[in-house]
Protein backbone atom coordinates (compact mmCIF):
# COMPACT_ATOMS: atom_id res chain seq x y z
CA UNK A 1 0.00 0.00 0.00
CA UNK A 2 1.39 3.35 -0.19
CA UNK A 3 2.21 3.72 3.56
CA UNK A 4 4.41 1.13 2.70
CA UNK A 5 5.93 2.73 -1.04
CA UNK A 6 6.82 6.12 1.40
CA UNK A 7 8.45 3.81 4.57
CA UNK A 8 10.91 2.34 1.61
CA UNK A 9 11.38 5.67 -0.21
CA UNK A 10 12.14 6.90 3.52
CA UNK A 11 14.51 4.16 3.81
CA UNK A 12 16.44 4.80 0.46
CA UNK A 13 16.54 8.37 1.07
CA UNK A 14 18.76 7.82 3.94
CA UNK A 15 20.79 5.36 2.33
CA UNK A 16 21.44 7.90 -0.12
CA UNK A 17 22.40 10.82 2.57
CA UNK A 18 24.24 8.28 4.63
CA UNK A 19 26.69 7.14 1.35
CA UNK A 20 27.04 10.55 0.25
CA UNK A 21 28.23 12.13 3.77
CA UNK A 22 30.58 9.26 3.82
CA UNK A 23 32.09 9.76 0.40
CA UNK A 24 31.86 13.31 0.89
CA UNK A 25 34.02 12.84 4.15
CA UNK A 26 36.17 9.79 2.79
CA UNK A 27 37.19 12.56 0.04
CA UNK A 28 38.07 15.52 2.58
CA UNK A 29 40.31 13.27 4.80
CA UNK A 30 41.99 11.96 1.31
CA UNK A 31 42.36 15.35 0.07
CA UNK A 32 43.93 15.70 3.77
CA UNK A 33 46.63 12.86 3.95
CA UNK A 34 47.10 13.87 -0.11
CA UNK A 35 48.24 17.52 1.24
CA UNK A 36 49.50 16.71 4.23
CA UNK A 37 51.76 13.63 4.18
CA UNK A 38 52.43 12.99 0.72
CA UNK A 39 54.34 16.10 0.31
CA UNK A 40 56.31 15.36 3.86
CA UNK A 41 57.44 11.86 2.54
CA UNK A 42 58.43 12.68 -0.44
CA UNK A 43 60.50 15.38 1.19
CA UNK A 44 61.97 13.12 3.51
CA UNK A 45 62.50 10.47 1.01
CA UNK A 46 64.80 13.12 -1.46
CA UNK A 47 66.57 14.36 1.98
CA UNK A 48 67.63 10.81 2.93
CA UNK A 49 69.25 10.51 -0.38
CA UNK A 50 70.91 13.24 -0.87
CA UNK A 51 72.41 12.86 2.94
CA UNK A 52 73.60 9.79 2.18
CA UNK A 53 75.56 11.03 -0.73
CA UNK A 54 76.92 13.88 1.65
CA UNK A 55 77.98 11.30 4.61
CA UNK A 56 81.87 11.36 2.56
CA UNK A 57 81.59 14.73 1.00
CA UNK A 58 80.53 16.59 3.39
CA UNK A 59 79.79 15.24 6.93
CA UNK A 60 78.30 18.01 9.06
CA UNK A 61 75.74 19.24 5.75
CA UNK A 62 74.88 15.32 6.00
CA UNK A 63 73.86 16.03 9.90
CA UNK A 64 71.75 18.81 9.10
CA UNK A 65 70.13 16.86 6.42
CA UNK A 66 69.28 14.17 8.62
CA UNK A 67 68.24 16.54 11.30
CA UNK A 68 65.42 17.87 8.75
CA UNK A 69 64.51 14.35 7.81
CA UNK A 70 63.74 13.15 11.59
CA UNK A 71 62.12 16.61 12.37
CA UNK A 72 59.68 15.80 9.18
CA UNK A 73 59.19 12.57 10.20
CA UNK A 74 57.56 13.92 14.02
CA UNK A 75 55.67 16.51 12.41
CA UNK A 76 54.23 14.19 9.69
CA UNK A 77 53.42 11.86 12.54
CA UNK A 78 52.11 14.58 14.79
CA UNK A 79 49.70 15.58 11.95
CA UNK A 80 48.19 12.08 11.79
CA UNK A 81 47.76 11.58 15.40
CA UNK A 82 45.76 14.77 15.39
CA UNK A 83 44.03 13.75 12.64
CA UNK A 84 43.76 10.35 13.91
CA UNK A 85 42.51 11.66 17.68
CA UNK A 86 40.12 14.41 16.07
CA UNK A 87 38.87 11.39 14.00
CA UNK A 88 38.03 9.43 17.10
CA UNK A 89 37.10 11.80 19.54
CA UNK A 90 34.03 10.17 21.19
CA UNK A 91 31.39 13.48 21.26
CA UNK A 92 28.74 13.16 23.78
CA UNK A 93 26.27 13.66 21.19
CA UNK A 94 27.31 11.46 19.18
CA UNK A 95 27.13 8.78 21.68
CA UNK A 96 23.48 10.33 22.59
CA UNK A 97 22.33 9.35 18.82
CA UNK A 98 23.47 6.23 19.59
CA UNK A 99 21.96 5.45 22.39
CA UNK A 100 18.64 6.55 20.97
CA UNK A 101 18.43 4.14 18.60
CA UNK A 102 19.35 1.41 21.21
CA UNK A 103 16.25 2.85 23.46
CA UNK A 104 14.09 2.80 19.98
CA UNK A 105 14.83 -0.68 19.30
CA UNK A 106 14.46 -1.78 22.85
CA UNK A 107 11.10 0.19 22.51
CA UNK A 108 11.79 2.59 25.46
CA UNK A 109 10.80 6.12 25.39
CA UNK A 110 13.68 8.23 25.37
CA UNK A 111 13.87 11.69 27.58
CA UNK A 112 16.58 13.82 27.13
CA UNK A 113 16.86 17.53 29.50
CA UNK A 114 19.96 19.09 28.16
CA UNK A 115 20.80 22.67 29.29
CA UNK A 116 22.06 24.47 26.64
CA UNK A 117 25.60 25.89 27.75
CA UNK A 118 28.15 27.68 26.00
CA UNK A 119 30.89 25.46 28.28
CA UNK A 120 32.68 23.73 25.75
CA UNK A 121 33.79 20.01 27.90
CA UNK A 122 37.26 18.74 27.20
CA UNK A 123 37.65 15.85 25.28
CA UNK A 124 38.63 13.55 27.89
CA UNK A 125 35.42 14.75 29.94
CA UNK A 126 33.66 14.16 26.98
CA UNK A 127 34.98 10.12 26.61
CA UNK A 128 34.02 9.48 30.18
CA UNK A 129 30.69 10.55 30.11
CA UNK A 130 30.28 9.48 26.87
CA UNK A 131 31.12 5.66 27.85
CA UNK A 132 29.00 6.22 31.06
CA UNK A 133 25.73 7.23 28.97
CA UNK A 134 26.53 4.10 26.99
CA UNK A 135 26.84 1.64 30.25
CA UNK A 136 24.22 3.38 31.79
CA UNK A 137 21.78 3.01 29.01
CA UNK A 138 22.65 -0.68 27.91
CA UNK A 139 21.87 -1.59 31.54
CA UNK A 140 18.77 0.04 30.92
CA UNK A 141 18.03 -2.20 28.00
CA UNK A 142 19.25 -5.08 30.00
CA UNK A 143 18.17 -5.36 33.38
CA UNK A 144 15.24 -2.91 34.15
CA UNK A 145 12.25 -3.60 32.44
CA UNK A 146 11.23 0.26 31.65
CA UNK A 147 8.98 1.82 29.80
CA UNK A 148 11.20 4.85 29.59
CA UNK A 149 14.48 6.08 30.25
CA UNK A 150 15.41 9.91 31.42
CA UNK A 151 18.91 11.44 30.12
CA UNK A 152 19.70 14.81 32.05
CA UNK A 153 23.06 16.53 31.05
CA UNK A 154 23.84 19.65 32.72
CA UNK A 155 27.03 21.55 31.76
CA UNK A 156 28.03 23.31 35.55
CA UNK A 157 30.36 26.46 36.08
CA UNK A 158 33.33 23.87 37.33
CA UNK A 159 31.41 20.57 36.45
CA UNK A 160 29.03 18.71 34.60
CA UNK A 161 26.42 16.34 35.75
CA UNK A 162 24.96 13.55 34.01
CA UNK A 163 22.09 11.58 35.48
CA UNK A 164 20.34 8.33 33.58
CA UNK A 165 16.81 7.47 35.37
CA UNK A 166 14.65 4.52 34.08
CA UNK A 167 10.80 3.70 35.70
CA UNK A 168 11.52 0.26 35.76
CA UNK A 169 13.41 -2.25 38.74
CA UNK A 170 16.64 -2.62 39.94
CA UNK A 171 17.38 -6.50 39.92
CA UNK A 172 19.45 -7.32 43.19
CA UNK A 173 22.10 -9.66 42.32
CA UNK A 174 21.97 -13.16 44.30
CA UNK A 175 24.81 -14.05 46.40
CA UNK A 176 26.57 -15.91 44.17
CA UNK A 177 26.29 -14.48 40.89
CA UNK A 178 29.40 -13.10 39.10
CA UNK A 179 29.60 -8.97 39.23
CA UNK A 180 28.98 -7.67 36.39
CA UNK A 181 32.25 -5.63 35.19
CA UNK A 182 29.58 -2.64 34.03
CA UNK A 183 29.29 -0.48 37.07
CA UNK A 184 32.49 -1.18 37.99
CA UNK A 185 34.39 0.39 35.18
CA UNK A 186 32.07 3.38 35.47
CA UNK A 187 33.26 4.27 38.72
CA UNK A 188 36.62 3.20 37.58
CA UNK A 189 36.64 5.87 35.28
CA UNK A 190 34.56 8.67 37.38
CA UNK A 191 37.28 8.14 40.12
CA UNK A 192 40.04 8.26 37.52
CA UNK A 193 38.90 11.83 36.68
CA UNK A 194 38.44 12.90 40.00
CA UNK A 195 34.68 12.56 39.79
CA UNK A 196 31.76 11.12 41.51
CA UNK A 197 28.77 8.59 41.22
CA UNK A 198 26.14 7.50 42.80
CA UNK A 199 23.68 5.00 42.57
CA UNK A 200 20.01 5.07 43.64
CA UNK A 201 17.98 2.10 43.09
CA UNK A 202 14.60 3.14 45.14
CA UNK A 203 12.12 3.77 42.36
CA UNK A 204 13.61 2.17 39.10
CA UNK A 205 17.52 3.26 38.48
CA UNK A 206 18.99 6.48 39.22
CA UNK A 207 22.39 6.97 38.26
CA UNK A 208 24.09 9.85 38.92
CA UNK A 209 27.91 11.30 37.55
CA UNK A 210 29.56 14.62 38.04
CA UNK A 211 32.88 15.24 36.36
CA UNK A 212 34.79 18.16 35.94
CA UNK A 213 35.09 20.33 33.34
CA UNK A 214 38.40 19.86 32.26
CA UNK A 215 38.49 16.67 33.28
CA UNK A 216 42.35 15.65 33.86
CA UNK A 217 44.02 12.63 35.11
CA UNK A 218 44.79 12.92 38.48
CA UNK A 219 47.56 10.34 37.88
CA UNK A 220 49.54 12.87 36.04
CA UNK A 221 53.04 13.22 37.00
CA UNK A 222 55.64 15.45 35.45
CA UNK B 1 75.78 1.42 33.68
CA UNK B 2 71.84 1.64 32.91
CA UNK B 3 70.91 -1.50 31.73
CA UNK B 4 68.30 -2.43 28.98
CA UNK B 5 65.90 -4.76 27.86
CA UNK B 6 63.62 -3.92 24.70
CA UNK B 7 60.67 -5.73 23.47
CA UNK B 8 59.78 -4.48 19.58
CA UNK B 9 58.15 -7.19 17.18
CA UNK B 10 59.43 -4.44 14.23
CA UNK B 11 62.61 -5.77 13.59
CA UNK B 12 63.83 -2.52 12.08
CA UNK B 13 62.68 -0.30 15.09
CA UNK B 14 64.26 -2.47 17.74
CA UNK B 15 67.63 -2.75 15.95
CA UNK B 16 67.57 0.94 16.01
CA UNK B 17 66.71 1.58 19.00
CA UNK B 18 68.74 -0.59 20.48
CA UNK B 19 71.83 1.03 18.36
CA UNK B 20 70.51 4.08 19.75
CA UNK B 21 70.60 3.49 23.44
CA UNK B 22 74.05 1.94 23.05
CA UNK B 23 75.40 5.25 21.89
CA UNK B 24 74.78 6.71 25.46
CA UNK B 25 77.77 6.48 27.53
CA UNK B 26 75.83 5.60 30.20
CA UNK B 27 73.43 3.06 28.72
CA UNK B 28 73.63 -0.95 27.27
CA UNK B 29 71.01 -2.60 25.98
CA UNK B 30 71.62 -6.28 27.06
CA UNK B 31 68.88 -8.16 25.60
CA UNK B 32 66.09 -7.43 23.04
CA UNK B 33 62.94 -9.67 22.31
CA UNK B 34 60.01 -9.50 19.97
CA UNK B 35 57.10 -10.26 21.98
CA UNK B 36 55.96 -9.85 25.85
CA UNK B 37 56.64 -13.91 26.75
CA UNK B 38 60.38 -12.55 25.50
CA UNK B 39 60.54 -10.07 27.43
CA UNK B 40 59.74 -11.54 30.40
CA UNK B 41 62.03 -14.60 30.01
CA UNK B 42 64.79 -11.42 29.34
CA UNK B 43 64.22 -9.22 32.42
CA UNK B 44 64.11 -12.38 34.75
CA UNK B 45 67.70 -13.88 33.18
CA UNK B 46 69.47 -10.49 32.90
CA UNK B 47 67.88 -8.25 35.75
CA UNK B 48 68.21 -5.18 33.53
CA UNK B 49 67.31 -1.94 35.60
CA UNK B 50 64.57 -0.56 32.72
CA UNK B 51 62.31 -3.14 30.06
CA UNK B 52 61.36 -0.67 27.15
CA UNK B 53 57.95 -2.16 25.77
CA UNK B 54 55.77 -1.77 22.62
CA UNK B 55 52.56 -2.32 23.34
CA UNK B 56 51.43 -4.42 20.18
CA UNK B 57 52.76 -7.41 19.33
CA UNK B 58 52.06 -10.73 18.26
CA UNK B 59 52.77 -13.86 20.94
CA UNK B 60 52.52 -11.60 24.36
CA UNK B 61 51.38 -7.62 24.13
CA UNK B 62 53.73 -5.29 25.92
CA UNK B 63 50.81 -4.49 28.65
CA UNK B 64 50.64 -8.10 29.59
CA UNK B 65 53.90 -8.65 30.43
CA UNK B 66 54.03 -5.00 32.41
CA UNK B 67 51.51 -5.93 34.51
CA UNK B 68 53.25 -9.46 34.90
CA UNK B 69 56.56 -6.84 35.90
CA UNK B 70 54.69 -4.64 38.51
CA UNK B 71 56.25 -4.64 41.72
CA UNK B 72 59.21 -6.09 40.41
CA UNK B 73 62.55 -4.32 40.17
CA UNK B 74 62.61 -3.94 36.69
CA UNK B 75 61.19 -0.22 36.04
CA UNK B 76 58.55 -0.53 32.62
CA UNK B 77 58.70 2.03 29.59
CA UNK B 78 55.74 1.66 27.31
CA UNK B 79 56.67 3.17 23.94
CA UNK B 80 53.58 3.70 21.34
CA UNK B 81 52.83 5.72 18.50
CA UNK B 82 49.13 6.46 19.28
CA UNK B 83 46.54 6.27 22.17
CA UNK B 84 44.24 3.58 22.43
CA UNK B 85 41.19 3.10 23.44
CA UNK B 86 41.96 1.53 27.02
CA UNK B 87 45.72 1.06 26.88
CA UNK B 88 46.65 4.67 28.97
CA UNK B 89 44.72 3.03 31.57
CA UNK B 90 45.86 -0.32 31.85
CA UNK B 91 49.37 0.76 31.62
CA UNK B 92 48.54 2.86 35.04
CA UNK B 93 47.04 -0.25 36.44
CA UNK B 94 50.17 -2.18 35.76
CA UNK B 95 52.16 0.70 37.77
CA UNK B 96 54.37 1.36 34.61
CA UNK B 97 57.11 4.25 35.18
CA UNK B 98 56.81 5.53 31.53
CA UNK B 99 53.98 5.68 29.01
CA UNK B 100 56.07 7.43 26.22
CA UNK B 101 55.76 8.28 21.97
CA UNK B 102 57.97 6.29 20.15
CA UNK B 103 59.18 8.98 17.57
CA UNK B 104 60.21 11.87 20.01
CA UNK B 105 64.22 12.08 19.29
CA UNK B 106 66.44 9.72 20.57
CA UNK B 107 68.35 12.68 23.15
CA UNK B 108 64.79 12.84 24.61
CA UNK B 109 63.92 9.14 25.08
CA UNK B 110 67.52 8.86 26.63
CA UNK B 111 67.26 11.80 29.18
CA UNK B 112 63.50 9.89 30.21
CA UNK B 113 65.23 7.16 31.09
CA UNK B 114 67.48 8.63 33.03
CA UNK B 115 64.98 10.82 34.74
CA UNK B 116 62.82 7.90 35.74
CA UNK B 117 65.76 6.33 36.72
CA UNK B 118 65.91 8.13 39.50
CA UNK B 119 62.56 7.65 40.47
CA UNK B 120 60.10 9.65 38.18
CA UNK B 121 57.01 8.69 36.60
CA UNK B 122 56.49 10.60 32.63
CA UNK B 123 53.69 10.16 30.42
CA UNK B 124 53.44 11.73 27.33
CA UNK B 125 49.98 13.83 27.18
CA UNK B 126 49.43 12.85 23.59
CA UNK B 127 48.70 9.30 24.67
CA UNK B 128 46.40 10.11 27.73
CA UNK B 129 43.61 11.77 25.98
CA UNK B 130 41.53 8.07 25.07
CA UNK B 131 39.89 6.63 28.36
CA UNK C 1 1.10 24.25 11.18
CA UNK C 2 1.89 20.45 10.88
CA UNK C 3 3.44 20.33 7.78
CA UNK C 4 6.47 22.70 8.67
CA UNK C 5 6.64 20.70 12.11
CA UNK C 6 6.97 17.34 9.59
CA UNK C 7 9.68 19.06 7.13
CA UNK C 8 11.66 20.24 9.75
CA UNK C 9 11.63 16.90 12.18
CA UNK C 10 12.96 15.46 8.74
CA UNK C 11 15.34 17.73 7.95
CA UNK C 12 16.87 17.47 11.37
CA UNK C 13 16.73 13.23 11.07
CA UNK C 14 18.74 13.44 8.18
CA UNK C 15 22.03 15.93 9.42
CA UNK C 16 21.92 13.39 12.22
CA UNK C 17 22.05 10.34 9.68
CA UNK C 18 24.71 12.63 7.65
CA UNK C 19 26.82 13.41 10.95
CA UNK C 20 26.75 9.51 12.42
CA UNK C 21 27.60 8.25 8.90
CA UNK C 22 30.67 10.36 8.68
CA UNK C 23 31.79 9.93 12.17
CA UNK C 24 31.68 5.96 11.15
CA UNK C 25 34.06 6.75 8.40
CA UNK C 26 36.17 8.89 9.97
CA UNK C 27 36.79 5.75 12.29
CA UNK C 28 36.86 3.25 10.07
CA UNK C 29 39.84 5.79 8.33
CA UNK C 30 41.60 6.55 11.62
CA UNK C 31 41.73 2.70 12.44
CA UNK C 32 43.34 2.38 8.89
CA UNK C 33 45.76 5.04 9.36
CA UNK C 34 47.05 4.09 13.18
CA UNK C 35 47.96 0.97 11.51
CA UNK C 36 49.87 1.44 8.27
CA UNK C 37 51.55 4.83 8.79
CA UNK C 38 52.63 5.34 12.66
CA UNK C 39 55.28 2.52 13.05
CA UNK C 40 56.60 3.97 9.36
CA UNK C 41 57.46 7.41 10.55
CA UNK C 42 58.34 6.33 13.60
CA UNK C 43 61.55 3.90 12.36
CA UNK C 44 62.01 7.30 9.66
CA UNK C 45 62.56 9.10 12.65
CA UNK C 46 64.45 6.49 14.89
CA UNK C 47 66.43 5.57 11.59
CA UNK C 48 67.18 9.04 10.50
CA UNK C 49 68.62 9.69 14.43
CA UNK C 50 70.83 6.84 14.43
CA UNK C 51 72.46 8.05 11.19
CA UNK C 52 73.26 11.11 12.49
CA UNK C 53 74.88 9.73 15.26
CA UNK C 54 76.89 7.30 13.37
CA UNK C 55 77.87 9.83 10.22
CA UNK C 56 81.67 10.34 12.03
CA UNK C 57 81.76 6.83 14.00
CA UNK C 58 80.87 4.73 11.09
CA UNK C 59 79.94 6.37 7.83
CA UNK C 60 79.42 2.61 5.96
CA UNK C 61 76.59 2.21 8.80
CA UNK C 62 75.32 5.26 8.18
CA UNK C 63 74.85 4.93 4.70
CA UNK C 64 73.40 1.95 5.30
CA UNK C 65 70.23 3.25 7.65
CA UNK C 66 69.87 5.79 5.06
CA UNK C 67 68.73 3.34 2.72
CA UNK C 68 66.10 2.21 4.95
CA UNK C 69 65.03 5.32 5.49
CA UNK C 70 64.48 6.11 1.82
CA UNK C 71 62.87 2.87 1.15
CA UNK C 72 61.11 3.04 4.51
CA UNK C 73 59.39 6.63 3.16
CA UNK C 74 58.36 5.27 -0.92
CA UNK C 75 56.59 2.68 0.52
CA UNK C 76 54.61 4.75 2.95
CA UNK C 77 53.87 6.85 0.60
CA UNK C 78 52.90 4.13 -1.59
CA UNK C 79 50.51 3.53 1.19
CA UNK C 80 49.35 6.92 1.29
CA UNK C 81 49.06 6.86 -2.49
CA UNK C 82 46.65 3.92 -2.44
CA UNK C 83 44.79 4.96 0.63
CA UNK C 84 44.14 8.26 -1.00
CA UNK C 85 42.92 6.53 -4.27
CA UNK C 86 40.79 4.19 -2.78
CA UNK C 87 38.54 6.83 -0.76
CA UNK C 88 37.79 8.30 -4.79
CA UNK C 89 35.24 6.51 -6.05
CA UNK C 90 32.97 6.45 -9.04
CA UNK C 91 34.29 8.23 -11.92
CA UNK C 92 32.28 9.56 -14.55
CA UNK C 93 34.43 8.04 -17.77
CA UNK C 94 33.75 4.51 -15.96
CA UNK C 95 29.98 5.40 -15.72
CA UNK C 96 29.84 6.22 -19.46
CA UNK C 97 31.13 2.90 -20.41
CA UNK C 98 28.26 1.58 -18.38
CA UNK C 99 25.64 3.20 -19.92
CA UNK C 100 26.68 2.77 -23.61
CA UNK C 101 26.59 -0.92 -22.60
CA UNK C 102 23.43 -0.57 -21.47
CA UNK C 103 22.04 1.37 -24.27
CA UNK C 104 23.48 -1.11 -26.75
CA UNK C 105 22.16 -3.85 -24.84
CA UNK C 106 18.21 -1.72 -25.28
CA UNK C 107 19.61 -1.09 -29.40
CA UNK C 108 19.51 2.73 -28.39
CA UNK C 109 22.15 4.55 -30.50
CA UNK C 110 24.18 6.75 -28.35
CA UNK C 111 25.68 9.53 -29.44
CA UNK C 112 28.23 11.35 -26.62
CA UNK C 113 29.79 15.31 -27.00
CA UNK C 114 32.47 15.64 -24.75
CA UNK C 115 34.80 18.86 -24.40
CA UNK C 116 37.81 17.87 -24.03
CA UNK C 117 38.81 19.79 -21.04
CA UNK C 118 41.68 20.33 -18.82
CA UNK C 119 39.37 20.51 -15.67
CA UNK C 120 39.39 18.22 -13.41
CA UNK C 121 36.26 17.72 -11.61
CA UNK C 122 36.17 16.82 -8.03
CA UNK C 123 35.51 13.63 -7.01
CA UNK C 124 32.42 14.43 -5.12
CA UNK C 125 31.22 16.31 -8.72
CA UNK C 126 31.99 12.88 -10.76
CA UNK C 127 30.00 10.67 -8.02
CA UNK C 128 27.23 13.10 -8.23
CA UNK C 129 27.63 13.42 -12.17
CA UNK C 130 27.89 9.83 -12.45
CA UNK C 131 24.76 8.45 -10.48
CA UNK C 132 22.50 11.32 -12.74
CA UNK C 133 23.92 9.85 -15.81
CA UNK C 134 22.89 6.35 -14.58
CA UNK C 135 19.01 7.48 -13.51
CA UNK C 136 18.63 9.21 -16.73
CA UNK C 137 19.65 6.36 -18.99
CA UNK C 138 17.99 4.25 -17.31
CA UNK C 139 15.07 6.08 -17.31
CA UNK C 140 15.46 6.37 -21.31
CA UNK C 141 16.12 2.86 -21.64
CA UNK C 142 12.64 2.03 -19.28
CA UNK C 143 10.39 4.78 -20.24
CA UNK C 144 11.33 6.62 -23.37
CA UNK C 145 11.10 4.08 -26.64
CA UNK C 146 13.44 6.36 -28.45
CA UNK C 147 15.69 4.90 -30.86
CA UNK C 148 18.21 7.39 -30.35
CA UNK C 149 20.33 9.02 -26.93
CA UNK C 150 22.34 11.85 -26.35
CA UNK C 151 24.88 12.49 -24.01
CA UNK C 152 27.01 15.39 -23.50
CA UNK C 153 29.60 16.44 -21.00
CA UNK C 154 30.96 20.08 -20.75
CA UNK C 155 32.59 21.15 -17.98
CA UNK C 156 33.06 24.68 -17.82
CA UNK C 157 34.90 27.16 -15.93
CA UNK C 158 33.10 27.74 -12.64
CA UNK C 159 30.47 24.58 -13.47
CA UNK C 160 29.87 20.73 -15.38
CA UNK C 161 26.72 20.34 -17.53
CA UNK C 162 25.50 17.48 -18.38
CA UNK C 163 22.91 16.97 -20.62
CA UNK C 164 20.78 13.50 -21.44
CA UNK C 165 18.60 14.04 -24.30
CA UNK C 166 16.92 11.15 -25.93
CA UNK C 167 14.48 10.93 -29.41
CA UNK C 168 11.25 8.84 -27.61
CA UNK C 169 7.98 10.34 -25.70
CA UNK C 170 8.33 11.71 -22.37
CA UNK C 171 5.35 9.11 -20.46
CA UNK C 172 2.89 11.25 -18.05
CA UNK C 173 1.93 9.81 -14.97
CA UNK C 174 -1.69 9.12 -14.19
CA UNK C 175 -2.46 11.02 -11.25
CA UNK C 176 -2.46 7.87 -9.20
CA UNK C 177 0.29 6.32 -9.76
CA UNK C 178 3.04 6.56 -7.47
CA UNK C 179 6.04 8.39 -7.81
CA UNK C 180 9.15 6.88 -8.71
CA UNK C 181 12.14 7.74 -6.76
CA UNK C 182 14.70 8.34 -9.54
CA UNK C 183 13.78 11.88 -10.57
CA UNK C 184 13.78 12.55 -6.67
CA UNK C 185 17.16 11.06 -6.22
CA UNK C 186 18.68 13.00 -9.28
CA UNK C 187 17.23 16.27 -7.56
CA UNK C 188 17.84 15.65 -3.92
CA UNK C 189 21.43 14.88 -4.91
CA UNK C 190 22.38 17.82 -7.15
CA UNK C 191 20.62 19.86 -4.51
CA UNK C 192 22.76 18.25 -2.02
CA UNK C 193 26.09 20.42 -4.06
CA UNK C 194 24.04 23.41 -4.86
CA UNK C 195 23.47 22.19 -8.54
CA UNK C 196 20.71 22.77 -10.17
CA UNK C 197 18.52 20.07 -12.70
CA UNK C 198 15.82 21.03 -15.44
CA UNK C 199 13.37 18.56 -17.43
CA UNK C 200 11.93 19.56 -20.55
CA UNK C 201 9.65 16.92 -22.09
CA UNK C 202 8.61 18.59 -25.09
CA UNK C 203 10.66 16.28 -27.66
CA UNK C 204 11.32 13.43 -26.35
CA UNK C 205 12.90 14.01 -22.78
CA UNK C 206 16.01 16.10 -21.94
CA UNK C 207 17.25 16.52 -18.49
CA UNK C 208 19.85 18.98 -18.07
CA UNK C 209 22.17 19.25 -14.80
CA UNK C 210 24.30 21.66 -13.34
CA UNK C 211 27.00 21.36 -10.66
CA UNK C 212 29.77 23.44 -9.22
CA UNK C 213 33.09 21.83 -10.33
CA UNK C 214 34.48 21.72 -7.27
CA UNK C 215 31.30 20.20 -5.80
CA UNK C 216 30.71 20.75 -1.70
CA UNK C 217 28.30 20.09 0.48
CA UNK C 218 25.72 22.72 1.19
CA UNK C 219 26.31 21.84 5.15
CA UNK C 220 29.75 23.00 4.53
CA UNK C 221 29.52 26.81 3.75
CA UNK C 222 29.68 29.06 6.85
N1 LIG D 1 19.11 0.13 35.10
C1 LIG D 1 19.09 -1.03 35.80
N2 LIG D 1 17.91 -1.64 36.09
C2 LIG D 1 17.89 -2.79 36.77
N3 LIG D 1 18.99 -3.39 37.22
C3 LIG D 1 20.19 -2.85 36.99
C4 LIG D 1 20.30 -1.65 36.26
N4 LIG D 1 21.62 -1.32 36.17
C5 LIG D 1 22.27 -2.31 36.82
N5 LIG D 1 21.43 -3.23 37.29
C6 LIG D 1 21.78 -4.41 38.07
O1 LIG D 1 23.12 -4.25 38.51
C7 LIG D 1 23.91 -5.30 38.04
C8 LIG D 1 25.31 -4.83 37.80
O2 LIG D 1 25.41 -4.02 36.62
P1 LIG D 1 26.70 -4.06 35.75
O3 LIG D 1 26.47 -3.17 34.63
O4 LIG D 1 27.83 -3.81 36.60
O5 LIG D 1 26.80 -5.58 35.27
P2 LIG D 1 26.07 -6.27 34.03
O6 LIG D 1 25.29 -5.27 33.27
O7 LIG D 1 25.30 -7.43 34.51
O8 LIG D 1 27.27 -6.85 33.17
P3 LIG D 1 28.20 -5.98 32.20
O9 LIG D 1 28.20 -4.61 32.71
O10 LIG D 1 29.50 -6.62 32.29
O11 LIG D 1 27.58 -5.99 30.87
C9 LIG D 1 23.19 -5.82 36.84
O12 LIG D 1 23.52 -7.15 36.56
C10 LIG D 1 21.75 -5.66 37.25
O13 LIG D 1 21.34 -6.74 38.07
N1 LIG E 1 13.46 9.43 -20.58
C1 LIG E 1 12.16 9.30 -20.26
N2 LIG E 1 11.26 9.02 -21.24
C2 LIG E 1 9.96 8.85 -20.94
N3 LIG E 1 9.45 8.97 -19.69
C3 LIG E 1 10.28 9.23 -18.70
C4 LIG E 1 11.66 9.40 -18.91
N4 LIG E 1 12.25 9.67 -17.71
C5 LIG E 1 11.27 9.65 -16.79
N5 LIG E 1 10.08 9.39 -17.38
C6 LIG E 1 8.78 9.34 -16.68
O1 LIG E 1 8.91 9.91 -15.43
C7 LIG E 1 8.59 8.99 -14.41
C8 LIG E 1 9.44 9.24 -13.17
O2 LIG E 1 10.78 8.80 -13.36
P1 LIG E 1 11.62 8.28 -12.14
O3 LIG E 1 12.98 7.94 -12.59
O4 LIG E 1 11.49 9.27 -11.04
O5 LIG E 1 10.84 6.99 -11.68
P2 LIG E 1 10.85 5.53 -12.31
O6 LIG E 1 11.92 5.41 -13.33
O7 LIG E 1 9.47 5.22 -12.71
O8 LIG E 1 11.20 4.64 -11.04
P3 LIG E 1 12.65 4.38 -10.43
O9 LIG E 1 13.58 5.36 -11.06
O10 LIG E 1 12.45 4.63 -8.97
O11 LIG E 1 12.98 2.99 -10.77
C9 LIG E 1 8.77 7.65 -15.04
O12 LIG E 1 7.98 6.68 -14.42
C10 LIG E 1 8.31 7.92 -16.46
O13 LIG E 1 6.91 7.91 -16.56
K1 LIG F 1 76.86 2.33 25.58
MG1 LIG G 1 26.22 -3.54 32.52
MG1 LIG H 1 54.27 -3.45 17.51
MG1 LIG I 1 13.85 5.98 -12.98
Amino acid sequence: NERDVLTEKLEDANKRISDLSKLEERQRIARDLHDTLGQKLSLIGMKSDLARKLVTKNPEQAKQELKDVGQTARTALNEVRKMVSSMREVRLQDELLRVEQLLTAANITLIIHQTATEHKLSPLTENILSMCLREAVTNVVKHSLASRCEVSIDPRFKDVQLVIRDNGMFQKRKPDEVLGSGILGMKERVAFVNGSISIDTENGTEVTIVVPNDAKPKSEEK
Amino acid sequence: MIKIVIAEDQQLLLGALGSLLNLEDDMEVVGKATNGEEALELVRTLQPDICLMDIEMPGGSGLDAAEQLKGSDCKVIILTTFARSGYFQRALKAGVQGYLLKDRPSEELANSIRNIMSGRKIYAPELMEDV
